[in-house]
């Protein structure tokens, strides 16, 4: 039993710490500490500095690119990132696509898309779920018919993130009705500037657009485009929910929030006295720390398990709901300490250039509290996640 | 005892949900909340006309209502419609001037609409003593300082300022036009403003105004403890009407054990929110008042956090849409809890009574 | 709109305050407040001074010698007599059998039993729940076969609260097989000393004795002791459970004890304050007395309604949840605040004449606790309470 | 990092578990704890001959373990059966004689056993200040005062004592046979004591006492940590097979999606209590130790509540019985959180660092 990382972790994480503390640009951590969005330029740009050090694809083999680091690297990778705000990598095409493609791609398919992603050629988004779906995936109706060389695809896809930067979608389609229902379902790749396409926004509660519906009315996707066989995209659509779980427990992203929290604790008065002396408050930050630091440890664990292993399990699962919970606690105790200046709305101050009434690096508090409620609903809501674990422990 | 409205309250409630129904629905609602002057000003008028600012004050003072659950029929119905008018500013506006013995002639009949203008900048709780002081020059007085988060700020005609003086705390009058508002919609819809007081004229209500205040904001409490009453109520109605009709596994929601138990529990809820409502209406101007406010505000806003999550968790993804009506009535009860005092803050002054042994 | 209670309502609370002034025993009274159990003749003791005011059977019509009170004044009643600790009215005679006997037996079964419930001359307890058969109450198993003028039962109830004391069961056995479940159970009552009966006492967690279990073996009951028609057993069932639910909120009793709550923190100090002043445990107490107070307003309105409609509907089901889980709490806050002088087991001290290390009057602070888990079990679990709820609110 | 336990620990948890299962299964566990002395001697032998005691110090002490991994693998093994033996006085008598410097042979051979007398009477956290007086006289010591709750203390053969004298807190040791000690048994199992001191003779172990008691207390803390992983991870498996066996309306009480869900709520405070424990067993004896065994303690008795009450709940009438092991699980859940600081006290300790700004 040994808690402490290896000699050789604690290298690698003093690399990266030196690496980001030269190479982060300082404009970028102000905007991700603050909590602001992040435009498609930052973005790519912050991925281009990781694709020229060799950091951008950190879980993809040597061989197509990546780093080929091992989970407890990635972990410490995410940690180190998150300490100084540096921004969250763009996930679909490096930790969705990226390993698809790797396991279930041709080898034009890999030779032609994966340095696409790493260079930013493409910026990928997804095309999972649809309206009337919501946790239950196999039930997608959007269908894709052979037609000589192509497939045509008819259907809706929604909470498509960040769609509106995309260039490229995948998506999981229809190309069966027989058996059961995951049995006629597959992987295919779709350019977005194929005719038919119409991507709309979806605003959410907080105002900000992050999500999009994609309509699909005859679109023409040549056949190649394929992943993998038809009828077996259910295989490779449970492969990249895998992945998308990738330190799904979100630990290093609520030290952060936490330590932001601290700090705004100790900046701000109640009734005279440091907030952060308010014992009732102070308990509930105590609380959320404890489960904090466990979770920390839950995740390694879990980590090293599945590493030995070679499979996760339904660690993920476990990891996601105590995750989400704690980051959603964290954002709820950071807009109550916020008091009456957590309400106005965040774009509106900075438009009329109006000194915020309190910390102004805090001022999308409210903001992230309500934005991050999606935590525990998208990418298989919390109660689905329950249902895998009780399956798995107490059978159907 | 009496569970039943009198029939003087039931009408007003029932007009003022007919009425917004017509003038407040949902679409009409979101463009209203968001935009300048982040309230609909025909709307205002036509609830003025029903008799809804009237109904904010006593006989006595030249309404026709006041008491504690006339405040909590108003703003009840108001929160079933998540109405964005600015009534809480109109409501602790006018308890002050009653207090100073003013005209209050046209706020009652809402041709003139009240702000309150009491915290100020650095995130506290906003019910902190003022830093903005008074001063008297030229046979009136000047204010200096700066208001933050003055709910309804933006359109009020008149600011009545809380600002510290000489020889304690006094409330003060302000015409809008003489401080420099900067109004803004709230994340939750409906408007404040910052309001920057530079040797800023003003009139001197009461010169030792805490009693004053601390009555004001007691309605104000109420008030808003009603309102996330209306809130959830309708909110209850949407929950429910959700899962009975969305399927999901080729089943409707409302089979699903958990999803139906989770309900239940906020169904418990809102009737204990509903109930201690009533009671701090009952006490608020007795004694025990303070307290029963307290109490009844600690209780309600852990209430409506539950039922904003719970609400926004069982609708999904639908749930975090902008589009969705549900969404913006869970971001209303959990902002609710940032007015006037937090779930924590009352539930500390319910707690100072065990002290005295 | 009115909270306060009417004139009427005052006097009558008035005189049962002074009569409780004069009547309780004050050794009663002390045992009640320290939490410690009454025995048989304490409770008969109780039961006869009430009788000879006329306030046993508060619910009773007065044709059959009960009070003939409202709602609202059994409130009353319930509130005053905790305020002062006085012993709780052993439902199952009162409450339980004598409101089913007046709305479903017959003259002679009313003429008989009614008055024996008032004058002590019968203890009644309870044959419903059979092991095995948990909140589901219709699969209870226990056969009663008509032989001549007799039933012959055999089979076994379980959760028979103070069966020990009592001379008489009434009991729900099955008398037909056939339809559904529901429609082949009869209400019966048998006389305990009847041959084939044994009760065995089933000890509690908390050490105590307070429940058995009753075997029947060919126990011959005369065919007149049937409680209504053959078969209509559920029917009865049901209205005795809504009986049973009368101040199921059990407000009464959780003001008694977060009284004893604020006192006993006044009391204790931690850290060298009185614990009442320690923020944490302060709020907790401030929350349950939120809830609590809100409680006495829910219960109140919902009797009310319930009085002007002549039917609770489904408010027991609300009550119940709430206020179990409020007396719960409480009960945890108090064995809490004891620290590591909640532990020693209540009788051993008092058998050895060991001081106790703290307040005396609080020593079963744990034993209260971990007794009061009962609370959301018996009497339908409270996951049955929301089923009902549910079930009534989106349907099946 | 490795989370795998040593070999040797894993051996004698094994072997630990292998004896329980034969002389502290549930008949056997009952018919001990209750009744006087409260333990099992020949067990208390039988775990000392596996090298229990001795593995509760360092190798320079003369045991051969003292880790707070060392620590949290045996008395998590002694959870999982809920054995009542008492060592939790020997892990921390343990700690002050050998910090004092003192013979700890006979202790560490289970030949001798110690129980840490520390609380006192007036039903405060057990960890206040002794009130309990140290003299001089005859050129040895004297201690006035009562001890309270004190665990193991009927069958202890030597009570280390905290006691003020004129220059600090020290601690003594004091025979069994020196004091009045009255035993009884926990209402969860397992015996304390309220032991009198009235003129009873003592020697010093250590005069200027507070590091080594707080060394003392905080291995103590962690133990009783480990010791409610134990318990929960043996809820876990009951609370399953109950789950997965008992019947209601017809079908397995596993097939009810709300007690599927919370079933798996619990497994989840499993798994992070299981790890915070871990953290405070690696931290121990640094300098965060004493933080990191309060953030333990405090996730660990709110995990144990938890665990407590719903495996009674889902076991519903049967887990209220004596009869069913499940009962006596539940108890000690919640009683551990009584012992050594509770959820409340551990999470201020952890909340003081908020304060340095």
């Amino acid at each position: 039993m040994d808690l402490s990382f290896s000699e050789a972790d604690q290298r690698f994480r003093d690399e990266i710490r030196t690496w980001l503390a030269e190479n982060l640009p300082a404009e970028m951590a102000k905007k991700v500490a603050a909590g602001d969005e992040l435009g498609k330029a930052d973005l790519e740009h912050w991925h281009a500095l990781l694709n020229e050090k060799g950091w951008l694809a950190g879980g993809w083999p040597t061989e197509f690119g990546g780093a080929g680091w091992n989970p407890v690297q990635r972990y410490i990778f995410e940690e180190e990132c998150c300490r100084v705000h540096a921004p969250r990598i763009v996930p679909f095409g490096i930790n969705m696509l990226g390993p698809v493609l790797i396991a279930f791609g041709n080898q034009q398919q890999k030779d032609y898309y994966l340095p696409r992603i790493l260079n930013g050629d493409d910026w990928w988004c997804q095309g999972y779920s649809e309206p009337g779906a919501g946790s239950d995936l196999a039930s997608l109706r959007t269908k894709a018919e052979r037609d000589g060389d192509h497939y045509v695809i008819n259907g809706q896809k929604t909470w498509t993130t960040l769609g509106q930067h995309a260039n490229r979608i995948f998506c999981l389609v229809r190309t069966s009705a027989e058996g059961k229902r995951q049995e006629g379902i597959s992987f295919i790749l779709v350019d977005l500037d194929t005719p038919g396409i119409e991507m709309r926004p979806i605003r959410l509660i907080e105002g900000g657009h992050e999500v999009n519906e994609v309509f699909f009315s005859d679109v023409r996707v040549p056949a190649e485009n394929l992943v993998g066989e038809e009828n077996q995209g259910w295989t490779i659509a449970k492969y990249l929910l895998e992945h998308e779980r990738t330190n799904i427990a979100g630990v290093g992203y609520s030290q952060e929030a936490f330590g932001k929290l601290r700090g705004l604790a100790q900046k701000l008065k109640r009734d005279g006295k440091p907030l952060a002396e308010n014992a009732m408050f102070a308990t509930r930050m105590a609380n959320v720390e404890c489960a904090l630091e466990a979770m920390r440890l839950t995740n390694l664990r879990m980590l090293m398990e599945a590493q030995a292993r070679g499979d996760a399990g339904s660690a993920p699962s476990m990891l996601k709901i105590k995750g989400t919970q704690i980051r959603q606690e964290i954002n709820d105790l950071a807009r109550r300490a916020m008091g009456p200046a957590a309400a106005p709305f965040p774009s509106e101050l900075v438009a009329a250039n109006i000194p915020h009434p309190a910390p102004a690096d805090h001022s999308r508090s409210a903001h992230s509290y309500f934005n991050n409620r999606k935590l525990s609903i998208f990418g298989g809501s919390n109660e689905i996640q329950r249902e895998i674990l009780a399956k798995q422990m107490l059978g159907g | 005892m009496d569970f039943q409205p009198s029939e003087t309250r039931r009408m007003l409630a029932d007009s003022i949900t007919r009425t917004l129904a017509k003038q407040c629905d949902y679409e009409r609602r979101r463009a209203v909340a968001y935009e300048e002057p982040f309230h609909d000003p025909a709307l205002w008028d036509a609830l003025a006309e029903l008799g809804v600012t009237g109904a904010l004050l006593g006989e006595d003072k030249g309404g026709f209502g006041g008491e504690g659950f006339d405040i909590a029929t108003v703003f009840e119905a108001m929160g079933g419609a998540l109405c964005p008018e600015p009534m809480l500013g109109q409501l602790m506006g006018l308890s002050v001037l009653a207090d100073a013995g003013a005209d209050c002639e046209a706020a009652l009949a809402g041709e003139e609409r009240l702000a309150l203008a009491m915290g100020e900048p650095g995130g506290g709780s906003g019910l902190e003593p003022p830093e903005t002081r008074a001063r008297q020059a030229d046979g009136g007085w000047r204010l200096d300082g700066r208001k933050s988060v003055v709910w309804g700020g933006g359109s009020a005609h008149r600011l009545i300022v809380s600002a510290a003086h000489e020889s304690g705390m006094g409330l003060f009058s302000v015409r809008a036009e003489d401080a420099a508002v900067a109004p803004y919609a709230m994340i939750d819809g409906g408007g404040a403003a910052e309001v920057s007081l530079d040797d800023c004229p003003a009139e001197c209500l009461i010169a030792d105004g805490q009693a004053a205040l601390d009555r004001a904001v007691a309605r104000g409490q109420l008030a808003l403890c009603a309102e996330a009453v209306g809130v959830m109520d309708h909110v209850q109605g949407l929950l429910a009407e959700y899962l009975r009709t969305r399927k999901q596994f080729g089943v409707p929601l409302s089979k699903f054990q958990v999803l139906r138990h989770r309900l239940i529990d906020l169904c418990v809820e809102l009737e204990q929110a509903r109930s201690i409502t009533l009671k701090a209406a009952d006490a608020l101007d007795r004694a025990e008042g303070t307290r029963a406010v307290s109490m009844a505000k600690a209780l309600v806003g852990q209430a409506a956090r539950q039922w904003s999550e719970e609400a926004i968790q069982l609708h999904g993804g639908i749930g975090m849409t902008w589009e969705a009506p549900v969404s913006h009535y869970a971001k209303r009860l959990v902002m609710i809890d940032h007015q006037l005092g937090d779930s924590l803050w009352h539930l500390e002054r319910v707690a100072e009574a065990y002290k005295a042994a």
